[in-house]
């Protein structure tokens, strides 16, 4: 039982093709998250979950049956839209009690509703006013109220925060797990949060150009992705890589050197996370010898740019108000255990 | 001469407005010839009926003077004269400048006719353009056809011949109206438009009714609209509805034409003017050497078919009388007259009538005959809303809204209160 | 032609009076002010004011004398046929525009929904409308002529009428003949504003909709309709007004006949100032028709357009 | 519902429907072009004919005959320039309704409607004698004016409900951009209100050519359009059909070429994706 | 000489203040980051001083002129607005040639800087697109594009990222960085991502209701929050605070006890961040003990939220895989420098 992506693509009118042959199963009660770079087709697999566009490759399941023609309002399914997509023409309160008149709700019963969701999200206070008179932010939580509000079996959410302050998302997000938990109903979540992601997900799934590139636990997903891709495109920063040579156990790359066992030999692209690599002095065993570039102050952190030679890294350590000045050098440490290495050419994981 | 006569006005362009008719036309192939004689250019404007009348009267009423020549239909004359937007003739006559002394209209033109369309109330202001009336039309053909004969003769027993008198007409109506032959024994106007009025009231006059009980149209007189004459006149009138296309109530002239030229109608009442075009004209009509025509039938009135007519005037506010003047009358000579005739006028002198060209046509005599006896009608200034009145009352009346009597007393009375003091209601209605 | 008040939200100088680099707004509007003001409003009140004498071209002795309100007076005590073409006027307007609005919203939407290329098809379907009124009443009158009309030829073919029976002339068939002329000619019209209107929608309500479990009439009802309000407004209240002047066919086919029973207020209005051009009474017999569909008119604008003013800047009260 | 749902059925059905209207629409229209081809005989035979000899004179006879062409060009002139009157000033008006926000706006916008609502049998007179004092009687500019002053009120009704639709951070970005207010309306809100403007030339270019008192009293016999002069050929002598069709038919071709051409502009979605929200 | 909000109300028809006499003054140059929560007049600010909307009090200075009444396009500025107002009937190219066209330059110039600005955002392969073609991503980019390409003197962007993947967003970052040192020019930039905030701005204004709660460097915001509202607002998650009584430098709230010297007695706010607590065995000093109640895995931190009676709070410390089960007692030191008290009544930073 759940939904399954059965090799969906899809091609625009004009021949752009957003999905590949995309292929997805998950369960209901999941709390699905997508992840993927900027016109990676987010938007538009939600879209064709949702029957709103038509595939033109493969099918939809949901729990086993074929609904890759079933209209819209027979899925059941709730979206927020990443342009909200509310009515101008009605006031917030009837934009978020509508799905709930569609479905012949009792006027009290409504009411309690709309109001009570209208809380949740902090906008109880504009429910007579008409979209065009809402802040960004406030408009999107309509959308989401709107969504959630008739507790829809798959609530698709593309990018429903994007617009709110980190407070406020936090508070969202909270609610959102709680909900997720307590209706047991099943979310597509689209996100370009990571915290959001690590937070939220069941399990995250990462496109890429319309195709599925990872689908894993957030833990897994972080810690051991799948490609070179997926390492670069989580976390904040991104990982460092360098392209090198391993032999016998050693790399090296420019005038970098540093073990890394347990890899076979060959050319290679080695990976590590900014606030894993671990400053150390000069003295120490294995320490890389690094020139500070510039750093930056992202509270409560700090995020070192070095570089030796041609290749150059970022360090992300905590703020103990220690400066590094321009030029002064600065000596690193790559903990085995912290290395990713990948395939050079097809950039899959090797470990 | 001509020539002398127009000198001080050669150059001059005069305007003029009628009716979009074959006379018309005619009159503006021939001012050419004018122009070349006198170097006063012509310039017609020529307009649908309505829009004709309508352009004048605005015209007109804002004095502008943008017309020196109007043409128009007698019944406006009341309006014209009394609001002094007319010139008198007589001045023009009396002018030996101007005047050709070989025109005397006091003995070349219908002198009943003349007096009722170019005067009122005994002045004069133009000559007739065309003497318009009406006239019995019949299929000769049929009539003339011996089985029709024997059977008519067997029925009725009496000889079928063009009707003399109403019940003849009738009964020659009832004889011929077979529908499923796609024959009908006549054909009524009874549309509500000034067609019903107009063929009305030669039923009307017939009968020896009238609408105002007056000498001239452009007396006010007592109302006698509703006298029993008149009612009985239209009682027959629709008694004949029986034998008329079912769509009758919503023809006029145009849809009978059509149906006489179409071979659908035994006779039937119908314009001089339009004989041309169902007797003549083989590219309109089927049945070209098969109609006849006479004068209306015989009622207690005696022969009398109503008269009509459109006529020359001069505005007040004309910029060249004088010009305009000439020109009137020279259209008026006889050789003009004549073309314009036989290119479907109907002109206002006895001579063309008489000469061989015309004679040729079917229609000839019957016209001459109609335009001796033919019989004033209302030109009051508000001769226009008193027709009004009368079409929209005797629509209802055929309509079947109501009876012969409330249609004739309801215009009786409308048209004693919109007259006023002068004409009093010689039938009281109840 | 004084509007009547209708109150307005506007507080000083708000967004757009500044987004129109302030003041620009007012001017724009002013040439088309302008305009109608001189060549409408300025005749209209010589009209008014004709209405108040008794000026007439025909009767010489009745030179434009002030006489009050006797016209008005006349008018509404003793003018049955005043009031009679009124009425008739009135259901004229209400069947016509109802017919012509259900029949030609419908085409739109079809058109809409079905017809990818609608070039063709539109123009053909409008092609009623793009006939003078003059030309419909003489086409129309040739079509139901009762011995050679085509029309009138097939419906007796298809036992529609009765061989000895025609529409013109037939009291009971004259009435809805010359609506259903009326709408023969002016549903394109409808067709063609409302076409355009639904091709300007946007697109994501209707998504929201389908999303928020909406079938097909809901989604019409609740989005459709409302997104379209204006438009329909607009539609009705312009139809409506011109049905109100509809004259020219009418007029040729039946000239009002048979008796009155077609006699239309503007054919009534007709006689009175150009046949017997008592232009006095012409003139309130005009005013009156004015007056009426001015406060039908307000009204339904009120009721309808207002409420869905593009730029509402009030809230919406939210249901208890 | 606004994305095309080609269900077979439906689709089938819509057309048929839509069939059955051009039917009814064409049909009379169909028949007067035929008629336009007969001569009286033929057009009044009992049984109407589909079939029969074409006759090629209604034509010549009334556009050369009686000289009827140069009416068509006076219509040509008074309906394009008054349409083209009506956009330029009412297009900006309306754009102004639908934006700005001044007192006694809705008061204005209604004002318009209504000098709509006057019987134009009783505004002909004082019109008539207003252009008389203007000197403008006769001549063409009179019945332009009268006709775009006529075709305002449909003009700012119509055009303020399309500028509505478009959202108006699209003005504030073209101002952003530096574009005028008026710029902004010229360059990048009328594209897009394009269907809007596009069916409201149609209505006025129609209503105008179309339009009888007005035309036929303001204007001179010369500069006379083809409505006033159909009348023309209902004569005594019996109207002349075939000639009243042939005008008819030549009357109806500019409107045909006209819409068919500006049809190009009635696209939808042209506002999609502009905005978030 | 800059750019100044002299006491800047805005009231909207339907009578919502979404400004209160804002005031704020800075240089042009500078690069300023309008933080605040959702509807707290943000976007209003930037229509204010853009000209899009006329204030209902106060006025805008521009290197001291009174811009208030004057057209906005003749204060040179460009915008990113919070929804696009793409021109959805011209190509992704035409929209952003659209300003230089208007500014009549030539055609050639045109194309380069258009194709430029299209690669800097890496949206070269859609120029020839529809708005209505284009991912959410895409079209904020095309937004962005629109407002750059003429190198305005002061750039108002409103939340231009919120659709951006991280990546994508580190990269325009660094880009908006860069233009801004290069070309010197002014911006005025609405954001909900902090670490945005931090890193782009010299300057950072935090709003409230309409109002300037604070103006400060990003460090100083972080660092020395002017008020517990900004306090809770900045940093993910939230500081912790707690509401107690302070006497003779000891501070007590509920069961919570800790010294927190150089503050008045008195009713106070005590907050500190959840990064700055540190864990200890219950052996150590002033050890508070609380209960873990939830831990969240946000890499590379682990979020453990826990509770003592009444009151709860979060802790943020690195992922070294230890986990925290729930209930499981864990002693905590509050750092006597990390703490921040705040009045308890008007929430003003006291010391
Ligand atoms: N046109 C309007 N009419 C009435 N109120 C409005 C209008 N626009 C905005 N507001 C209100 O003004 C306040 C400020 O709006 P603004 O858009 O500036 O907030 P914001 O800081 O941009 O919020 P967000 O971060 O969600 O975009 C909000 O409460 C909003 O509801
Ligand atoms: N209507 C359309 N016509 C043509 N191409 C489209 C259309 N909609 C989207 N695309 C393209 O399809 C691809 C995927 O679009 P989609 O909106 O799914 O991306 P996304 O993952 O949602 O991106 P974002 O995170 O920016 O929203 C993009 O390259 C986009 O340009
Ligand atoms: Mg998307
Ligand atoms: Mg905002």
């Amino acid at each position: 039982m759940g939904i399954v992506f059965d090799g969906i693509s899809k091609v625009f009118p004009d021949g752009t093709a957003a999905l590949h042959g995309l292929d997805l199963a998950f369960d209901t009660g999941e709390f699905i998250v997508l992840l993927g770079p900027s016109g990676s087709g987010k938007t538009t697999a939600c879209r064709v979950l949702a029957g709103l566009e038509h595939p033109t490759g493969g099918r939809i399941l949901v729990d086993g049956k074929d609904v890759t023609d079933l209209p819209p309002r027979f899925r059941g399914m709730g979206m927020v839209f990443q342009n909200y997509a509310l009515y101008s023409h009605k006031s917030v309160y009837e934009n978020i009690a509508y799905p709930l008149r569609v479905r012949k709700m009792a006027g009290t019963e409504i009411d309690r509703s709309v109001r009570n969701m209208a809380d949740l999200l902090q906008i109880g206070r504009y429910l007579a006013r008409k979209p065009s008179q809402l802040s960004g932010g406030q408009a999107q939580r309509v959308a989401v109220a709107r969504a959630l509000v008739w507790q829809p079996d798959i609530c698709l959410m593309d990018e429903p925060l994007s617009n709110l302050d980190a407070l406020l998302r936090l508070h969202m997000r909270t609610e959102l797990k709680r909900l997720h938990r307590e209706l047991k109903k099943t979310f597509v979540f689209v996100t370009h949060d990571q915290e959001e992601a690590m937070t939220l997900a069941t399990r995250v799934a990462v496109l890429r150009d319309g195709r599925l590139v990872q689908f894993d636990e957030p833990k897994t997903v972080y810690r051991r992705p799948a490609s070179r891709f997926v390492a670069e495109f989580m976390g904040r920063p991104a990982m460092n890589t360098f392209e090198g040579m391993l032999y016998a156990g050693m790399f090296r790359a420019g005038d970098i050197a540093c073990a890394a066992p347990g890899i076979p030999d060959g050319p290679v692209v080695l990976g590590i996370r900014p606030e894993q690599v671990e400053i150390v002095d000069s003295s120490a065993a294995d320490a890389v010898r690094f020139e500070v570039d510039v750093m930056e102050l992202v509270e409560p952190d700090v995020l070192v740019f070095v570089r030796s030679g041609t290749s150059s890294m970022i360090v992300r350590t905590p703020n103990d108000d220690r400066t590094f000045a321009h030029g002064e050098p600065l000596f690193l440490r790559f903990p085995p255990a912290a290395l990713h290495a990948f395939d050079a050419v097809t950039g899959a994981r090797l470990t | 001469t001509l020539e002398e006569a127009a000198k001080p006005y050669s150059g001059t362009t005069i305007r003029m407005v009628g009716e979009a008719l074959p006379p018309l036309e005619a009159l503006s192939k021939l001012a050419p010839q004018f122009e070349q004689a006198t170097g006063i250019k012509v310039e017609v404007e020529m307009y649908e009926h309505s829009e004709a009348v309508n352009k004048v009267q605005l015209d007109l009423n804002s004095q502008r003077g943008r017309y020196d020549v109007i043409i128009q239909p007698h019944r406006e004359m009341g309006k014209f004269a009394t609001n002094g937007h007319l010139l008198e003739i007589a001045p023009f006559m009396a002018d030996a400048a101007l005047r050709d002394p070989s025109f005397k209209p006091e003995e070349q033109l219908y002198q009943g006719a003349w007096k009722e369309i170019s005067w009122y109330d005994g002045k004069m202001y133009g000559f007739p353009f065309t003497v318009l009336n009406m006239f019995m039309w019949y299929r000769s053909d049929l009539l003339a056809d011996a089985k029709e004969k024997d059977g008519f003769k067997a029925k009725y027993g009496y000889d079928l011949a063009p009707a003399q008198n109403w019940d003849q007409y009738r009964d020659i109506a009832e004889w011929f109206n077979r529908p499923d032959q796609g024959l009908y024994g006549t054909a009524l106007q009874g549309k509500r438009h000034e067609a019903l009025w107009y063929e009305w009231l030669n039923f009307l006059y017939s009968f020896g009714g009238d609408v105002l009980d007056v000498q001239s149209g452009s007396q006010c007189g007592p109302v006698v609209v509703n006298s029993p004459q008149a009612i009985a006149s239209l009682d027959y009138y629709k008694s004949l509805l029986a034998f008329s296309p079912p769509d009758s109530l919503n023809y006029f002239w145009d849809d009978v034409m059509a149906l006489m030229q179409q071979a659908k109608v035994a006779e039937l009442i119908m314009w001089n003017d339009a004989t041309y075009a169902v007797a003549v004209d083989e590219t309109a009509s089927t049945v070209v050497g098969k109609v006849g025509f006479d004068i209306v039938p015989q009622g207690e009135g005696g022969k009398i078919g109503q008269l009509e007519g459109w006529t020359y005037l001069i505005p007040t506010y004309s910029k060249n009388p004088q010009a305009a003047f000439l020109f009137i009358q020279w259209m008026m000579g006889y050789d003009r007259q004549l073309e314009q005739h036989l290119n479907g006028g109907a002109s206002g002198r006895p001579d063309v009538y008489e000469s061989a060209d015309v004679q040729k046509l079917p229609y000839a005599k019957a016209s001459m005959a109609s335009n001796e006896y033919g019989k004033p009608k209302a030109t009051l200034p508000q001769s226009a809303e008193m027709t009004d009145i009368l079409v929209r009352e005797l629509s209802s009346s055929l309509a079947g809204e109501k009876s012969s009597k409330e249609a004739l007393d309801a215009s009786a009375k409308e048209i004693s209160t919109l007259l006023g003091s002068c004409a009093p209601m010689s039938y009281p209605a109840q | 032609m004084t509007s009547l008040p209708v109150t307005s939200n506007t507080s000083g100088k708000t967004r757009g009076a500044f987004l129109l680099d302030r003041g620009v707004g007012p001017l724009l509007v002013l040439p088309a002010t302008i305009l109608v003001v001189i060549f409408l409003v300025g005749p209209f009140y010589y009209m008014v004011y004709t209405a108040l004498t008794d000026l007439s071209f025909a009767d010489a002795t009745r030179k434009g004398a002030f006489v009050g309100f006797d016209n008005f007076r006349r008018l509404m005590r003793d003018d049955p046929l005043f009031w009679n073409s009124f009425l008739l006027t009135l259901k004229f307007v209400v069947v016509a525009v109802a017919m012509e609005f259900v029949i030609g919203f419908a085409l739109a939407l079809l058109i809409f929904k079905y017809v990818v290329r609608q070039r063709l098809l539109t123009t053909l379907l409008l092609i009623p409308m793009m006939l003078a009124p003059v030309a419909v009443g003489l086409i129309w009158r040739l079509l139901l002529q009762g011995d050679f009309g085509m029309v009138i030829y097939y419906l007796r073919a298809v036992g529609l009428l009765a061989q000895n029976a025609a529409v013109l002339s037939q009291p009971d068939l004259v009435f809805p003949a010359i609506v259903a002329i009326d709408i023969w000619q002016w549903t394109p019209f409808v067709t063609l504003v409302m076409l355009a209107g639904l091709m300007s929608l946007p697109r994501s309500p209707f998504e929201a909709a389908m999303m928020d479990g909406a079938g097909p009439l809901r989604i019409f009802l609740d989005v459709m309709l409302p997104l379209l309000r204006p438009i329909i407004a607009l539609v009705l209240l312009l139809r409506g007004i011109d049905a109100f002047k509809e004259f020219d066919k009418v007029f040729i086919m039946t000239g009002g006949g048979p008796g009155t029973l077609t006699e239309l207020v503007s054919i009534y209005a007709y006689r009175v100032n150009f046949r017997n051009w008592d232009l006095g009474y012409g003139a309130a017999v005009a005013f009156m028709v004015y007056l009426v569909v001015l406060i039908l008119c307000s009204v339904f604008y009120k009721a309808v357009y207002w409420s869905a003013k593009p730029s509402s800047g009030l809230p919406a009260g939210a249901k208890p | 519902m606004i994305d095309r749902a080609a269900s077979r059925p439906w689709t089938a059905f819509a057309w048929a429907v839509l069939l059955v209207a051009v039917v009814v629409a064409l049909t009379p229209y169909l028949w007067i072009v035929l008629a336009s081809f007969k001569t009286r005989v033929d057009l009044f035979s009992s049984a109407p004919k589909w079939l029969f000899s074409p006759t090629f004179a209604n034509y010549p006879a009334v556009f050369i005959g009686k000289e009827y062409w140069p009416l068509a060009i006076n219509s040509l002139i008074i309906s394009l320039s008054s349409t083209a009157l009506c956009i330029l000033i009412g297009a900006p008006a309306a754009y102004v309704f639908a934006r700005a926000d001044f007192p006694g706006k809705e008061d204005l916008f209604f004002f318009f409607l209504t000098t709509r609502m006057a019987p134009p049998i009783s505004i002909a007179v004082p019109l008539f004698l207003f252009f008389t004092s203007l000197g403008l009687i006769d001549t063409i500019y009179a019945v332009v004016i009268a006709h775009t002053s006529f075709n305002l009120s449909l003009v700012v009704w119509m055009m303020r409900g399309f500028f509505a639709e478009i959202p108006k951070e699209i003005d504030e970005a073209a101002v952003m951009d530096g574009r005028s207010r008026l710029g902004a309306f010229v360059f990048i809100i009328a594209p897009l209100a394009a269907p809007g403007i596009a069916a409201t030339a149609v209505l006025c270019f129609i209503l105008s050519w179309n339009e009888f008192l007005y035309a036929f009293i303001l204007v001179a016999f010369e500069g006379r359009p083809l409505t006033v002069g159909i009348p023309g050929l209902v004569t005594p002598h019996g109207t002349l059909w075939g000639q009243v069709a042939a005008v008819a038919v030549v009357a109806t071709l500019p409107i045909l070429i006209f819409t068919f051409l500006v049809q190009r502009q009635l696209v939808r979605g042209l506002t999609f994706g502009a905005v978030k929200g």
